[in-house]
């Protein structure tokens, strides 16, 4: 009687040890599982963001490169067309 | 209850109370960490965002996606410490 | 193509396609017109005229020498401003 009470001891031990190893296991995945991919899409979406930042500033500075040079040209365009009509005029 | 139930429940009361429960996942993070499992779902978390768009991704879909991946790609040695470890517990403590 | 080099493109596409690109061009000549760029430019370029003389100078000849000053002369005030538009417009047309 005590040998077969041991050994279903031993036998509800070894289930029972499979059963929480299995439970402890799942636990600390899920949560690790979970944080991960948490921190993974924040980190995601702050790479972005510094991504959009960066990009942004740099149109801007082409949109202001753009402007100047169109500006600058029709500038001296026009100041050098006024400038010889000057002195066509006065030529005359 | 069964005297099997009763059982258990001692035992999970005592692994919380002692503070046995909380080391064993400690370990267990510890050791999923050191072989490398916690960068193997990093990346692999990256490659589903790479592949689904960020915009079209939650933290849930996420989670559903690389679990499977994440529960088999724990190596054999970190699951047989863990098992090596309760078993010692409840050698100590199953009277 | 980089990631970066398709967001650009984006940014461009989407200011281009809703005319926000050439309404913001407009609000920057008239700030810079406001904040006396276009007399100093003007100015400078009388005086490059006046120092080498009317039958030296080419277009090209006084564009190149007065688009260095033209770029430092606009006030940082100005470019923040045009930055701060650019970033409200992205906000409120994002996808």
């Amino acid at each position: 009687e005590e040998a077969r009470r041991r050994q279903e001891h031993e036998a509800f031990l070894t289930q029972f040890s499979f059963s929480l190893c299995t439970e402890v296991m799942h636990e600390v995945l899920d949560e690790t599982i979970k944080a991960t991919a948490a921190s993974e899409i924040q980190e995601a979406l702050n790479e972005k963001a510094e991504r959009v930042a960066k990009c942004t500033e740099q149109v801007c500075v082409s949109l202001v490169e753009e402007t100047l040079n169109a500006d600058i040209a029709v500038l001296v365009e026009n100041l050098l067309e006024a400038e010889l009509q000057r002195i066509h005029k006065y030529i005359k | 209850m069964s005297r099997e139930s009763r059982m258990r429940a001692t035992i999970n009361q005592k692994l919380t109370e002692m503070g046995e429960r909380e080391r064993l996942k400690e370990i267990l993070r510890a050791r999923l960490t050191e072989c490398g499992w916690k960068d193997q779902m990093k990346a692999h978390c990256k490659e589903v965002i790479k592949e689904k768009g960020l915009e079209h991704v939650t933290v849930d879909d996420l989670v559903v996606e690389i679990t499977p991946k994440g529960r088999a790609l724990v190596p054999d040695s970190v699951k047989k410490d863990l098992l090596h470890r309760i078993r010692g517990f409840l050698a100590q403590h199953a009277t």
